[in-house]
């Protein structure tokens, strides 16, 4: 079943011997997504990959149209970082049919026929909420008082921000003490964060935690905390997921608590599975990509080195 | 061939043509078709394939815009219908049973109805300008698909429904044929019965038209029903080209498109005289563009860019004012922003 | 009244009344139609004429009164339904899609059919039948926006009488008509009188009015004045009734003196065109216009004149010959190149080149003077209500409130507007495309002492009417024009008839005028020839 | 009492206060304003706060809208001017130099006015209808931003321009400063100066105008000049808000809003006159629309329906038609694309 000789040997436009990887990337619609992009191509490069990338502009039709270009171009591997979660039955079928073996990057697609792809790497965004709440849980060991959590959401509907929401929300619902006072869309920006969360504070008079869906959310209601004159970290504390640099400086200045990284450096394991895929090797059904969470310590550590 | 040159169509098809052609430096069986498997299989079938949406739509578009409206929430309608259609057959006992998804098209396509006599009530009747009446809908709409949806992507399984978007039919896509249908539909409607002529004389002048006894507001209002209609059937076709439906993203910034593509096929957003033939043409060109950039492997950061470029491009052929500056000195009369300078359009008529 | 009306009227109108905010259009007017009879209705410019036909035809509500058509009681909730109740209107103001063709425009709305489907062959033909009964002869493919107004105006008639009606109602259908046109739509509203039509006529001619009406009747300020049979109501009496004192605007008229050329000082050109001309709409003229001259223009419809006017503004441009102002050679780039030349054009299409409806009368009226002074220097508030008031006053607009919007007066008082915002920018060249156009017999008759005063005070004016008598009264020399050329130019003097001008136009050539060179100019010389016309 | 129903900002204030009044159920110091570390502090600051960028793209488009036009293109010129600034300081060897900072404003707001020129140049010069020629930079522009900030989110720390988004003079945030200063700058030149009545008369007929020997073009042009130097100055105070620049996001749908807010305020979308007062306070309603469905506390599935139905409401209560219907027999002449005769109870409504 494994298609790659085939795909690769008979197929392809080059015969050079060069892998042909075909990568169409969601859009460019943050600065983690351009960091993923960058890892893709970086790491394409080192392996002596031919990178052939699309950018869907977060449309699933476009990512459709895409992969079937490639599918056309005869490709040895397609990888895709898909937009939503489901819809990708007939275009895979294709991929298969054509002997083109797909790889999924970052986001998962619900499908039930799992020999549509060979494996599936990625961060688990549910488990990156199940972090940020566990955090939370040690964090207010043993305290009895009631905790007001506001949280910002992602883009309502997204994958990231629906499964970072119930992951989380599993975690808390543990314990009763917790409360989420205010759950509203930032839209995953920061003028969005600092706008809603400013809304917030006025609302609410009395805010323990903020949980924000990437850190870019987190650090536009620092701003906001700041200009209601409270101490961003102190007097309300903070969790986002992502850890690009901007958070992780922020991180480490103390006002951001803790962040659950979801990294998008995940070009160089990519570029192994591809090897591995055209090569014929069996892979693991699913890649997480290494992550971690960051304190404020452990921030200051990592932030000198830290590319994104 | 001075009046090749100067058929209207002349140019946009010059343009189709040009990045049709350009495509074949990079795909060099780009113009090949053959059956596979008792498909039509090839680039220039797919480009038709996955116009096809943009192409309904924008013959909705044309018939809006030349009453002298707009329609804005076509986009919307598409999300709502794949929605709504998905999740009735997601709740199906046999996905499958043809009975259903008949059932359930035709429960979203009368919902597509219903939408687009909200907006040609607004506008015919309340008297709301096109561009805010349809603003609504395009905003509550996507509230509309998010909850029908509940916020997720709906999957289903169904192989009838799947035929509307992804199927064949005597080897040609079935999208094609919708496509054609409609677009054949719309000739029929608008240039072998008075529709047409009754439609550009309500977007030409309409206090003349209803001085004149016509009933505009139900011409205007007809519009947008039939606008919303062609982009329930788009919103079918999508959905059911991926098997499920996206409330979110499904038709996000297909107004757009559309409108570009009812422009370049040299249709006035002033309204008045349209050309659906013209409107096809300006679909393709668009679908073409996409699946050139695609192929031609244009880098994402200057994808948006090249769009543009070529847009320009097309619009500035199109102007007569930018025409007669380069080419020579043929005039025509000048559109209604620019009036200065240009000369008189006046028809000789021997005296 | 009973409510099946007038016994034998088909069209009774009682206690109609009609509002609009701050006005009172129409008061307790009655009105009666008889079949087979041409009913003229009167009124200056604002007494309620239109409103009473839109009242009656659905475009407006009826505020309060009763329409009784045909012995039934009617109110109408559209142009459609009065139509399909057997009334035919062509209202004032020119009400046709330019988008369409000819043809379009006459049949939309009860397009022939075969099979369903527009019979488009015959949707040509019966056009052609019907505009060549009325004497015109267009390209019935031609879009409508790209002629004239004056044959726009024939096609809504031929429209209007096409549809096999009862009652037939025209408003100012001859306000841009020329005496050929006329007569050919008098020709047939007689036919159609014979035939048992109920016509009614809508006219600020009285002479037409008294050629063609059975009876008239007379509104005054949106009340009814009286009803007359034509025949035994005289036209000093008809202009008393309507303008409500007894004012000797006609005999005034009569005796104004002819003008002439003779008794000019003819000091310095103001503007010289020498071989002047624009390809395909009118071919190189030359012409010459002094400080205090009126130089009237004379010709049939579409015979150049407003193109002649458009060159000399800068509206179009020239693409031969050369012009000449103050002896300085300039290329008209465009209106405001001419305005800053002293040049002032007060155009003939007033609702498509004239005024901007949305804008009060104020502002209409100080446009083209703010415009010359530039954006940064606004004309300061006190003097424009100083002007306006002096021009609202001066050519009686109705109402006299400067903040009333352009677009909601009467026809005849829009075109007053449009007159005043010239005359303010106090220009040294008026030229004037129908300035009477739609302008009820005072008014027209302060237009014209209006000119005389202005040349008088050393203004050149260049006049454009349809009305022959007009020109003749005013100009001090005439050109006359036909098939977009000029063909001859005239002083004027006793000699000179309405009768000699229609022959000149006819004939097509007349002594030849001398040109600016003060050569001889013979119009049929081939190196003037400009390609006449390209179908 | 009738007189003040009759006004036209009577509407648009009343929705206002509804709106802000029901803040008051949730939130019970909604209306309190106090002085926090010598800073004005209150959620009717916060409104006109985060209202300023809206404000003031709302308010160039107002001009654009008066003479006949549209532009689409504001979003993008906000993100890019954001991007250009923020990259500008980004390079600076010390970020908190004010003269560096200055000269970055500076190249932004030239950039901007550049941009302008383009949009007037397609509409006024080469006659392309301007929601095609807005259309263009609209989705170039998207992709220019990218490109300036190369796909990343450029962070910044600079106290000075910090100041213009996020920063207080006198107590007041800096941003409302700068919103009021434009808007007294656009009431200016529009009402001391004869531009406004010049812009009216263009946008009601174009033709006349030039008649009457106005340069419509020359007016045509600035108003894209100034829309897109409003809304540079826009996208200075949201990048400056969060100290970074965001390509993708910065003024996403911001046209909308704009275009909203004009008609919320009075003006008309078919051009002539306007109403820079109503464009504020329809900008205003909007963000206190948003503000509210925060604080609140609306799910996010349902913000969009909440927000097009208020949207709705408004619209219907300025439509004269309707409020004819609904309040009583006073009828004013129907708006342009309804033509047909006040609605009459026998009028069928085919829905
Ligand atoms: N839509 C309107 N809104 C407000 N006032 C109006 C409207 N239409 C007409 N009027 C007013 O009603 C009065 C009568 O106008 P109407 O058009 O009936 O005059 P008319 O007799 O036809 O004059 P003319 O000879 O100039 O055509 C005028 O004072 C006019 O200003
Ligand atoms: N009798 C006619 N037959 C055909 N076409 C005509 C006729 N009269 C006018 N036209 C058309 O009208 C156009 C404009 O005429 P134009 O305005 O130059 O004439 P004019 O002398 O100013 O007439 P008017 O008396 O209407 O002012 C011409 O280009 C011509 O196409
Ligand atoms: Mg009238
Ligand atoms: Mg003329």
């Amino acid at each position: 079943a494994c298609g790659g000789d085939d795909g690769a040997g008979s197929g392809s436009g080059n015969d050079d011997g060069k892998i042909t990887l075909g990568f169409a990337q969601v859009g460019a619609e943050s600065g983690w997504r351009t960091a993923n992009t960058k890892s893709v191509q970086d790491s394409a490069k080192e392996a002596g990959i031919d990178l052939q990338f699309s950018d869907a502009q977060q449309k699933q039709e476009n990512q459709i149209k895409a992969i079937r270009s490639y599918i056309t171009q005869k490709v040895d591997v397609i990888a895709f970082s898909p937009v939503v979660e489901s819809g990708w039955d007939t275009v895979l079928r294709e991929a298969k049919d054509a002997k083109i073996p797909v790889i999924l990057t970052d986001r998962a697609i619900d499908s039930p026929d799992k020999t549509l792809y060979k494996t599936f790497i990625g961060s688990d965004f549910v488990l990156e909420g199940k972090k940020a709440g566990e955090w939370l849980v040690t964090e207010y060991q043993g305290k009895t008082e009631p905790v007001n959590i506001v949280e910002l959401q992602g883009s309502t509907g997204s994958a990231p921000a629906n499964d970072r929401k119930a992951g989380f929300a599993d975690v808390i619902k543990a314990d009763p003490k917790f409360k989420v006072v205010a759950s509203q869309t930032g839209e995953f920006t920061r003028a969005k964060g600092k706008e809603v969360m400013d809304a917030f504070l006025k609302a609410n008079k009395d805010i323990d935690v903020l949980y924000a869906h990437n850190d870019d959310m987190g650090l536009g209601a620092i701003e906001a905390i700041e200009g209601a004159g409270l101490k961003p970290g102190v007097d309300i504390k903070i969790i986002t997921v992502d850890a690009v640099k901007d958070g992780m400086q922020a991180l480490a200045d103390g006002k951001i608590n803790f962040i659950v990284e979801c990294s998008p450096l995940l070009g160089p394991q990519l570029m192994d599975l591809v090897k591995k895929v055209v090569a014929g090797e069996t892979v693991p059904e699913r890649v997480v990509t290494e992550e971690t969470t960051f304190t404020q310590e452990q921030a200051k550590a990592a932030l000198p080195n830290r590319q994104y | 061939m001075a009046n090749l040159v100067r058929h209207r169509f002349f140019w946009p098809v010059l343009t189709l043509v040009v990045l049709l052609v350009s495509n074949l430096f990079f795909t060099p069986d780009f113009f090949a078709i053959d059956v596979r498997q008792g498909h039509l299989y090839g680039s220039l079938v797919d480009i038709v394939r996955f116009g096809a949406p943009l192409i309904l739509v924008s013959i909705g578009m044309t018939l809006v815009i030349a009453t002298g409206g707009i329609d804005l929430s076509v986009g919307s309608v598409v999300a709502i219908c794949g929605a709504l259609a998905c999740l009735r057959i997601s709740e199906l006992g046999d996905q499958n049973s043809v009975l259903g998804v008949l059932a359930a098209v035709g429960l979203a396509l009368g919902l597509a109805l219903l939408l687009g006599a909200w907006n040609g009530l607004l506008v015919a009747q309340v008297g709301i300008q096109p561009i805010i009446a349809t603003l609504i809908l395009m905003v509550a709409g996507r509230g509309l698909a998010q909850l029908i949806t509940d916020g997720q992507i709906i999957t289903i399984n169904s192989s009838p429904y799947k035929l509307i978007g992804g199927g064949y039919w005597l080897t040609v896509p079935f999208s094609i044929l919708v496509a054609l249908l409609v677009f054949g539909l719309a000739l029929l409607l608008t240039r072998r019965t008075a529709l047409g002529l009754l439609i550009e004389s309500v977007g030409g002048n309409a206090e003349a038209s209803r001085l004149a006894g016509i009933h505009s507001r139900r011409i205007i209002f007809t519009g947008y029903v039939f606008a919303a209609f062609c982009a329930g059937v788009a919103g079918l076709m999508i959905s059911s080209n991926v098997s499920s439906a996206d409330g979110n993203n499904a038709g996000l910034w297909i107004e757009l498109d559309a409108i570009l593509a009812v422009v370049i096929g040299g249709t006035s957003l002033a309204g008045g005289r349209f050309s659906l033939g013209g409107t096809v043409l300006g679909a393709l060109i668009i679908q073409t563009l996409t699946t050139t950039i695609y192929s031609i492997g244009i880098p994402p950061e200057t994808t948006l860019l090249f769009k543009a470029l070529v847009v320009t491009i097309v619009c500035l052929l199109q102007s007569p004012a930018f025409r007669a500056r380069v080419f020579g000195r043929r005039r025509k009369p000048p559109p209604p922003p620019a009036p200065e300078r240009e000369p008189q359009p006046k028809v000789e008529v021997p005296a | 009244m009973e409510t099946s009306g007038e016994p034998g009227a088909i069209l009774t109108m009682a206690g109609i009344g009609k509002r609009f905010p701050g006005v009172r259009a129409l008061d307790e007017v009655d009105f009666r139609l008889f079949p087979g009879e041409v009913h003229a209705l009167m009124g200056e410019n604002g007494a309620g004429k239109s409103t009473l036909i839109k009242v009656l035809t659905g475009v407006y509500d009826v505020d309060e009164g009763e329409i009784v058509l045909d012995g039934t009681p009617v109110r109408f909730t559209g142009p459609l339904q009065a139509q399909q109740a057997g009334v035919s209107t062509v209202y004032q103001e020119v009400n046709l899609c330019a988008n369409l063709s000819v043809a379009e425009n006459i049949y939309i709305g009860r397009e022939p059919r075969r099979f369903g489907a527009i019979h488009w062959t015959e949707l040509r033909r019966r056009s052609r039948q019907l505009l060549d009964g009325l004497g015109l002869d267009v390209d019935v493919s031609a879009p409508l926006g790209s002629l004239s107004l004056a044959v726009q105006q024939m096609v809504a008639i031929a429209r209007a009488i096409d549809i096999s009606a009862k009652v037939l109602i025209l408003d100012e259908p001859t306000s841009s008509l020329d005496a050929d046109e006329v007569g050919q739509l008098f020709r047939v509203m007689r036919q159609l009188k014979q035939e048992g039509m109920a016509i009614l006529f809508v006219s600020h001619f009285l002479d037409q009015v008294y050629e063609i009406s059975d009876r008239m009747t007379v509104l005054r300020n949106g009340r009814r004045v009286g009803e007359y049979a034509t025949r035994e109501l005289s036209q000093l009496d008809l202009v008393s009734a309507m303008i409500g004192k007894e004012l000797a605007v006609l005999e005034e008229l009569e005796e104004q003196p002819r003008r002439s050329l003779a008794t000019l000082e003819r000091d310095r050109p103001v503007v010289e065109a020498a071989g002047l001309g624009r390809n395909g709409a009118i071919a190189p003229f030359s012409l010459t216009i002094h400080r205090g001259e009126v130089v009237g223009l004379a010709g049939l419809l579409g015979s150049g004149r407003t193109e002649i006017a458009r060159l000399l503004f800068g509206a179009d441009r020239a693409d031969a010959g050369e012009l000449k102002v103050d002896g300085a050679p300039v290329t008209m780039r465009g209106p405001r190149a001419a305005m800053a030349r002293d040049i002032a054009f007060c155009s003939e299409n007033r609702r498509t080149e004239g005024l901007v409806a949305e804008l009060t009368v104020r502002e209409n009226i100080i446009l083209a003077l703010q415009a010359a002074r530039g954006w940064s220097r606004p004309l300061p508030r006190r003097r424009q209500d100083e002007l306006v008031d002096r021009y609202v006053k001066a050519l009686r607009i109705v109402p006299a409130n400067p903040e009333a919007l352009v677009g909601q007066l009467s026809g005849g008082n829009q075109q007053k507007v449009l007159l005043a915002r010239w005359l303010i920018t106090e220009p040294r060249l008026l030229i004037l495309d129908e300035p009477t156009r739609g302008i009820d017999v005072g008014a027209k008759a302060e237009i014209q002492r209006l000119v005389v005063t202005l040349s008088d005070g050393g203004m050149a004016v260049l006049f454009i009417s349809a009305e022959l008598e007009e020109v003749l009264r005013l100009s001090h020399k005439i050109a006359v024009l036909r098939d977009r050329r000029m063909v001859d130019e005239l002083a004027n003097d006793d000699e000179v008839t309405a009768d000699r001008i229609m022959a000149i136009i006819a004939s097509g050539h007349g002594a030849a005028p001398p040109d600016a060179a003060g050569r001889p100019h013979d119009p049929h010389d081939p190196d003037v020839v400009v390609v006449r016309e390209e179908v």
